[in-house]
């Protein structure tokens, strides 16, 4: 499931939803996001998505991971809109046989989620707001999968 | 008419994030928003910049329709 | 935190608690581990511990992982006693600064608590019972640390 | 007299789990555990097998407080 959603959400409840009746499944790995304040210097974030065409750009890397690893299931929830400092940005659930594929595919996504998609982010600060721009780090980080 | 879309960094730089524009062909639009705002036309063809039309990533020119959606898409950022 | 319980236990309640607050925290890496069904052919897992021991010994590997990651804070929670297919066993929660830090300690200490953690686990299936020791893709996971 | 605590296997091996045996040092019990029951004694020798005192893991032969606690663990497999 890939989700989009403007309001604040608590990861702890996704992970409850995702973790019942599994019998199967031996392990599930999640990440969480959070805006970090940066000690004051980012007073908020604002993610800027293409409803209907960020959603299908990460479900086919979703599809992907799905096949590679032989996911049971996955969930995405990305946040858009203004973000508040300490408020979850994205959750990524990944449940599998092992726990090798969970963490993998989770890191996967991830990394995918953090470079690549489709999202144009905003920092309001102190000092006005900029467009932030893909790390060095992570493009690094995407050239681990290959 | 091609509905065409902003996103990130372009709504700053045009002032605007939709308009409705009359064009045949990728190009024809790129040529009439490039005449209308020399600076933005520019970076519209910097690098890491990417056209979907009706949500699918086009390269070079491609014609337009009456209904089609054009996104000018500068580099994402990821969230 | 580390906690051995004979209950039942929600990981996403536990996320929830872990999630609160944080204002410089980016990352939230967590996995849980389930008791898999095997197609029926485990109907329960027996996990017995050495009270005091084991928690001390786990506290030794979460304080190496704190250090080596510069983690913000860890949560590991364990069953023992039985444990129904399906059941949550093992939850473990990273927080970190970054995504890198978080994901690679949560995925060190599960290596460490799935091999080497004093636990010892029984299965009880329709052929009887019999007690599990470590397999050896646990113990090459756990050579990935040095 | 040292307080005798069995994990996993060695409880179903020797039939119980817990026991307060006299023994000045661990040799000594060991010796006094295999002259009992044999087979229990030497499944204490297998490969993995570690021994702790009060709680810390012990190598070679030490001596037994009157309140020593003495755990017998075999190979841990994790949870």
């Amino acid at each position: 499931m890939i989700t989009l959603t403007e309001a604040p959400f608590d990861p702890g409840a996704l992970l409850t939803e995702f973790s019942k009746g599994r019998t199967e499944t031996g392990a599930i790995a999640t990440f969480t996001g959070l805006a970090r304040a940066e000690q004051g210097s980012t007073a908020s974030l604002e993610l800027e998505a293409y409803p209907g065409f960020t959603e299908s750009e990460i479900g086919k890397i979703a599809a992907e991971a799905q096949e590679r690893w032989s996911l049971h299931d996955l969930n995405i929830l990305h946040r858009v809109g203004k973000i508040a400092p300490g408020d979850p940005i994205v959750f990524v659930a990944t449940a599998a046989g092992h726990r090798r594929a969970a963490f993998e595919a989770c890191d996967f996504l991830m990394d995918y989620l953090k470079s690549r998609a489709p999202f144009w982010k905003k920092e309001h600060g102190p000092e006005g707001a900029r467009w932030v721009e893909p790390s060095a780090q992570d493009y690094a980080d995407r050239e681990r999968w290959g | 008419m091609a509905r065409v879309l902003l996103f990130g960094r372009f709504r700053d730089l045009a002032g605007w994030r939709e308009r409705e524009m009359e064009a045949a062909t990728l190009f024809d639009l790129r040529t009439a928003l490039t005449r209308e705002d020399p600076d933005f036309g520019a970076a519209l063809t910097g690098p890491g910049v990417q056209v979907a039309v009706d949500q699918t990533i086009m390269r070079g020119d491609v014609p337009l329709g009456p209904r089609s959606e054009v996104a000018f898409l500068p580099p994402m950022s990821g969230g």
